[in-house]
């Protein structure tokens, strides 16, 4: 029984997603990783108790009993590493939801929220609540404004399908599926972050 | 989404640099008539027809898309300067000549915005091209050569050829560094230990504790 | 509140009216800190050059992306900047209502915006760093003292949300022994769960003014750099760190 | 003022409305999908509109029905907000404020080509719609009127105000006409002042539809105006009046007219770098690529000869086929032994033109000159735009016309790529960019007009194919496979041409020629009428606009006119035959 693989291949599991894209949560290599950390606890115990019952010194006497649980330990401790790294990297990427596509749950594309479990759909709540809360002390919204502003105004043609009746700052108008138009920045980027836009080849004042 | 850097590596997107090198003062020749502007960033114009002003490049752009004025190219970005500066790159063993530092933004802006402004522009445009192409190759080729030290200095480097080169020379020196620091007494191994990325610290020290 | 320093340029201007057929009464305040100073050689430097808000915004912004740490927060810096963006904001809504010509009016939203922009990736990059190592920023003394009021709030939120995360997903199905969130198990002597910026990674840094720099720590040999205004170094982060912060040297 | 002469007050005419105060709805654009100057004209038009940092919204449409789905409440209910509106190559041959059912505070702005305008239209008392239509385009129109056609859009639309749509009202003058040659007692007692209104009305009517000045062109002089003219505008002008020439929709004459205009403005916009290579000290050459220059010249009457190879451009080009009839197999022999009379090889002519070798591409102008005039091909060549991008390619006007014209006709039915969509595609392809998208584009043109010399071949070949009537000749196009390439309207229409220009050929009596084609729609037939190319002096343009309506109202299947040219209509697959023979007694 090799010891630590389970680990090895959870922590590879995440690493061949794509770059800040969540995929599924693998709860079996998980479960078997948690699995594992078990059967090497129960063995350090029995080894320990083993020492004892043989009148041996557990902490001083280095015999092979003593190493084995040693080794136990450390496979232990190695499993939790993997384990903690596999949820910490996903909650990266939760916090990055919040931070890119959008504060609420509910509003994020259905694609994204599936791969979420339940205890990260609540982890993503509580940190939008700590941005939210940060934002509204200080009256400002960090989450907007992400690249470098060009002109106030960009021009953009409508790639999804977005409901219609737009409410922009000042005006309204329909988003239909292949429509153009030319609007402020801040009014587009909403949608921009959810991809439902494309800047078009011809940006404002580029070559056309 | 693209142009908002990676937030975790400390790098600067081509966005962001431009955006720094909008800031640079140009010179326009405004073809209205309109008040100072007193903007956070600084107080610009008065605009009178056909007198030449500074103004950020930012605003020059704006001011060009709107149909408001000429841009008069810096005197850097002409066809016999830039062949001089290519001729001297091109040198074995130069060193770097001096440009602004944000030079590959400015022309590019103007390269979209104010092609009519500049003349001879697809000559202008070929030689700026092959001398950012000869700068990046000499800035690659003598990032072997640094030495194992904790500082290299870089003489008329830009803000472009920085960000680009950014991460190749970092994990260079890091490594350079990690190698051949002069020998350092055992006594702080733990300020040494401390300069490793923290790794997990293996053998435990003290002996296994009764649970 | 307003912090009124004097700013010594060539078009000084306190109040201003719009001569436009329009009787706006515009207050401008430009608190700056520091005298302007002519330009500098064929390579100019930007940041040397009057050095306004939004340059000090801008330096701000650059050190924070370009450092390992966190660096110390400029309350003052920030407070100035907000104060400007709502003045101008004000304006603007003057502007429109006074029917100002729309290409003026676009023109201040773009200063406006560019501001903006940097105040808010300043303080964004800030809270992104903050999560990076939440758990190292509220370790000692010293990392506290870097962050703002708000930050500390924000920064206690996250070690706790992140801690309540790990302990439901993971730690309560290990061991006892096995269930703290900084320490890898009980045995372990410090907190070797807890990542950490690292401050030997290399930087590049350009300088403000004549200053000379320390290479290696107490107890190596002894190697000094000597740097001139405008100079470029690539350097080791801890090296220039007092030099960063007492403003003498830039991060680009 | 409703008419407006002068681009620039139109243009501050527009802006105003659209930023005015309380208006809840950007400028709303609706550009036309069916041609190529609609395209070239948005173009020019957003450039000054983003340079003005005025807001807008576009949505392309191919009908007047489209528009209510896009524009929102506005447009027609008694809402108070003001509403903009800016249509680009559409709608001003119809009664605007009647068909779109304007409301009070909407303003539709008009850019479009088509000729007539409505008169109510024109009317100084309509605020609701405002018409761009220059004095020159008027002075230089194809069919000129000796009368005052201000004077009588005003009093048509006081007048129109009480009778119904104004093709009903045209139809009884006609009527009376006839009643006065035959029964002139039975004639209701007019006076003379409405008799000669009504004599003008029919004449403006009668002569049938024809096209003014390109969008484009008119909305290029306005960047020029406004200082806002970049090389990009002035080549998207060069397009949009190619895209007339291909098309026929202007006279030999008013084209070069149009052609010597661009002329001067490429002479004046510097078009040329000075210097375009450096050699440095030790020797090296530093070449600047061609800048995206723009150049007028001589060019053939080739179709896609850049992106296709000299035997099959001339095979196909309808110029050369309908001359040498290639449908043939003497009409291919005669194309082979007059390539090899000028000494091209024929492998050389197979081989892909730009690998052609270069002796040849060379002599060929020369040889052209030398021989073509035997065969009656005295003007091969013909005055055009290029533009040369990168460090040597060149394309031509004309076959950017080609390649964007077939990326806007090859949307599908239903689930198929949509109309707006190809709109998308069409339009990046106009960009010098997206090279990719216009080389597609050319490739399927070239796949349209071996289509049409299939088809034209048979429909010539075989006898009976072609139904020749009293008043009109029509064919109807029964091959699936190149329905495909030909359902659709710019394309059915060349068709059109290529038979026309064949039966000349062949020593027929000219008539106006009529194509049916299977629709992207099931069961539906789209039917194409062509009066013949505008010649100068000519009386009419196509006549077949109000026929087309009554026919098919008469044949009581369910028909579908709302496209943007009145010769285009939509029928029941089982409705044609009867619609042909209504047709002819309207005409």
């Amino acid at each position: 029984m090799m010891y630590g693989r389970k680990g090895y291949q959870l922590v590879k599991d995440f690493a061949s997603g794509e770059k800040g894209l969540l995929k599924p949560f693998n709860s079996k290599l998980f479960d078997e990783t948690i699995e594992e950390c078990e059967q090497n606890h129960g063995l350090i115990q029995s080894l320990i108790t083993k020492m004892q019952q043989e009148g041996l010194d557990v902490q001083n006497n280095r015999n092979a009993d003593h190493y084995g649980a040693l080794v136990h330990h450390l496979s232990l401790t190695r499993n939790k590493r993997c384990l903690m790294a596999y949820v910490h990297n996903r909650a990266e990427i939760v916090r990055d939801l919040a931070w890119r596509v959008g504060l609420v749950l509910l509003e994020l594309p259905p694609d994204i929220q599936e791969k979420l479990t339940a205890l990260e759909k609540d982890y993503f709540k509580n940190h939008s609540k700590a941005i939210k809360s940060y934002m509204g002390k200080l009256g400002i919204e960090l989450n907007v404004d992400m690249v470098p502003p060009k002109d106030p105004y960009i021009k953009i043609r409508v790639v999804g399908d977005i409901d219609q009746g737009i409410m922009m700052s000042d005006k309204t108008t329909n988003f239909t599926r292949h429509s153009m138009h030319f609007l402020k920045r801040t009014d587009a980027e909403p949608y921009i972050a959810r991809n439902q836009l494309t800047y078009p080849p011809c940006l404002i004042g580029g070559k056309i | 989404m693209a142009g908002q850097t990676d937030p975790h590596i400390s790098l600067f997107s081509p966005e962001e640099v431009e955006f720094m090198g909008e800031d640079e003062l140009v010179e326009i020749v405004p073809n209205m008539n309109m008040e100072p502007l007193n903007f956070i960033a600084g107080d610009f114009g008065r605009f009178v027809p056909q007198i030449p002003t500074q103004v950020p490049l930012w605003l020059a752009v704006a001011l060009k898309r709107r149909g408001k004025c000429t841009f008069r190219p810096p005197q850097w970005l002409s066809v016999d300067n830039l062949t001089q500066i290519l001729e001297a790159e091109r040198e074995p063993q130069s060193k770097f000549q001096p440009l602004p530092f944000s030079y590959v933004e400015i022309a590019r802006l103007l390269f979209d915005h104010a092609r009519d402004d500049i003349p001879d522009m697809y000559m202008v445009r070929s030689l700026v091209e092959d001398i950012r192409d000869v700068r990046l190759h000499k800035l690659e080729n003598n990032l072997g050569s640094f030495q194992g030290t904790s500082a290299v200095k870089m003489d008329n480097v830009s803000a472009m050829e920085v960000n680009l080169v950014r991460p190749f020379a970092r994990r260079a020196l890091e490594a350079f560094y990690k190698h051949d620091k002069p020998e350092a007494d055992t006594a702080d191994r733990d300020t040494r230990s401390s300069r490793q990325p923290r790794e997990a610290n293996n053998e435990p020290r003290r002996p296994l504790r009764q649970r | 509140m307003f912090l009124f320093t004097a700013r010594f340029s060539l078009t000084a201007s306190e109040t201003e009216t719009f001569s436009d057929g329009l009787s706006v009464e515009r207050k401008r305040v430009k608190p700056i800190l520091m005298a302007s100073n002519s330009d500098m050689g064929s390579a100019d430097f930007e940041s040397l050059s009057s050095t306004s808000d939004v340059e000090l915004l801008k330096r701000a912004w650059r050190n924070e992306k370009a450092a390992p740490e966190i660096l110390p927060y400029e309350g003052d810096l920030v407070e100035r900047a907000k104060g400007q963006i709502e003045l101008v904001e004000g304006n603007i809504e003057d502007y429109v209502e006074n029917g100002m010509d729309p290409l003026v009016v676009s023109l201040y939203q773009m200063d406006l915006d560019r501001t903006q922009f940097l105040l808010r990736s300043y303080l964004r990059v800030r809270l992104l760093k903050i999560e990076k190592f939440m758990f190292h920023t509220l370790k000692s003394e010293e990392a506290e003292s870097r962050l703002s009021e708000q930050e500390k709030v924000f920064a206690t939120k996250c070690v706790a949300d992140l801690a309540k995360h790990f302990e439901e997903s993971v730690l309560i199905k290990l061991r006892e022994s096995y269930r703290s969130v900084l320490k890898q198990s009980l045995i372990s002597e410090e907190d070797d769960m807890v990542p950490e910026p690292h401050l030997d990674t290399f930087v590049v840094s350009r300088s403000n003014s004549h200053v000379t720099l320390n290479l290696y720590e107490e107890g190596e040999s002894h190697q000094i750099v000597e740097m001139y205004r405008g100079d470029v170094y690539f350097i080791r982060y801890k090296v220039a760190k007092g030099a960063i912060e007492s403003g003498k040297v830039d991060l680009i | 003022m409703v008419r407006i002469q002068k681009v620039e007050s139109f243009y501050a005419k527009l802006r105003e409305s659209a930023t005015s105060a309380g208006s809840e709805n950007p400028l709303l654009i609706f550009p036309s999908s069916s041609d190529v100057d609609s395209i070239c004209a948005l173009k020019v038009i957003t450039h000054i509109l983003e340079s003005d940092s005025i807001q807008y919204s576009c949505f392309p449409v191919s009908s007047f029905l489209e528009i209510h789905k896009y524009a929102g409440p506005g447009l027609c209910s008694s809402s108070e907000s003001p509403v903009t509106i800016l249509l680009i190559n559409w709608g001003c041959h119809r009664d605007l404020k009647l068909v779109l059912k304007l409301g009070p505070k909407a303003r539709v702005f008009v850019v479009d080509s088509h000729r007539p305008i409505h008169l109510h239209n024109l009317s100084d008392y309509n605020e609701r719609v405002v018409v761009l239509h220059t004095d020159d385009d008027e002075r230089q129109a194809d069919l000129a009127y000796d009368f005052h056609v201000s004077k009588l859009a005003n009093e048509s639309y006081q007048r129109g105000d009480e009778s119904d749509d104004e093709e009903e009202e045209e139809e009884e003058d006609e009527e009376e006409e006839e009643e006065e040659g035959d029964r002139p007692s039975k004639r209701r007692k007019m006076d003379d002042g409405v008799k000669l209104f009504k004599k003008l009305k029919r004449d403006y009517y009668k002569m049938g539809t024809f096209h003014g000045k390109p969008s484009g062109c008119l909305l290029f002089e306005l960047s020029h105006f406004l200082r806002k003219n970049t090389n990009e505008l002035l080549w998207l002008a060069c397009v949009s009046l190619t895209d007339q020439f291909v098309h026929e929709r202007l006279t030999d004459e008013r084209y070069q007219a149009a052609v010597m205009e661009l002329e001067q403005h490429i002479n004046s916009s510097g078009n040329i770098d000075k210097v375009t290579s450096v050699t440095l000290k030790d020797g090296t050459k530093v070449r600047a690529p061609d800048c995206s220059r723009i150049s007028y010249e001589e060019e053939p009457r080739l179709m896609l000869l850049r992106e296709w190879n000299l035997f099959d451009s001339m095979l196909c080009s309808s110029y050369i086929a309908t001359k040498l009839k290639t449908w043939s197999d003497n009409g291919i022999k005669k194309l082979k032994l007059l390539l090899a009379r000028m000494g091209f090889a024929l492998i050389e002519c197979q081989q892909k033109f730009p690998y052609m070798n270069n002796e040849v591409k060379r002599k060929m102008k020369q040889e052209f000159d030398r021989f073509l005039p035997e065969y009656g091909l005295n003007d091969f060549y013909y005055r055009s735009f290029l533009r040369l991008h990168g460090y040597s390619s060149k394309v031509s006007a004309a076959d950017v016309v080609y390649g964007i014209t077939a990326l806007l006709e090859s949307f599908l039915g239903s689930g198929g790529s949509s109309a707006s969509q190809q709109f998308g595609e069409a339009y990046d392809a106009l960009s010098l960019n997206n090279l990719d998208k216009l080389q597609s584009g050319m490739q399927q043109a070239i796949k349209v007009q071996r289509a049409i010399l299939r088809q034209g071949s048979k429909a010539i070949t075989k006898t009976g194919c072609i139904r020749s009537g009293r008043k009109f000749r029509w064919v109807k196009v029964d091959d699936t496979i190149d329905a495909k390439y030909l359902g659709y309207p710019q394309a059915l229409t060349k068709f059109c041409y290529f038979l026309m220009d064949a039966l000349r050929e062949k020593g027929a009596r000219m008539k106006p020629i009529l194509c049916a084609c299977a629709s992207q729609e099931l069961g539906k037939i789209l039917v194409v009428g062509v009066c013949g190319k505008p010649r100068l002096g000519a009386v009419r343009g196509n006549a077949f606009g109000n026929a087309f309506r009554k026919a098919a109202q008469e044949s009581r299947a369910d028909y579908f006119h709302e496209l943007f040219e009145s010769s285009w209509i939509v029928l029941d697959a089982s409705a044609v035959n009867s619609f042909m023979i209504r047709l002819t007694e309207k005409l």
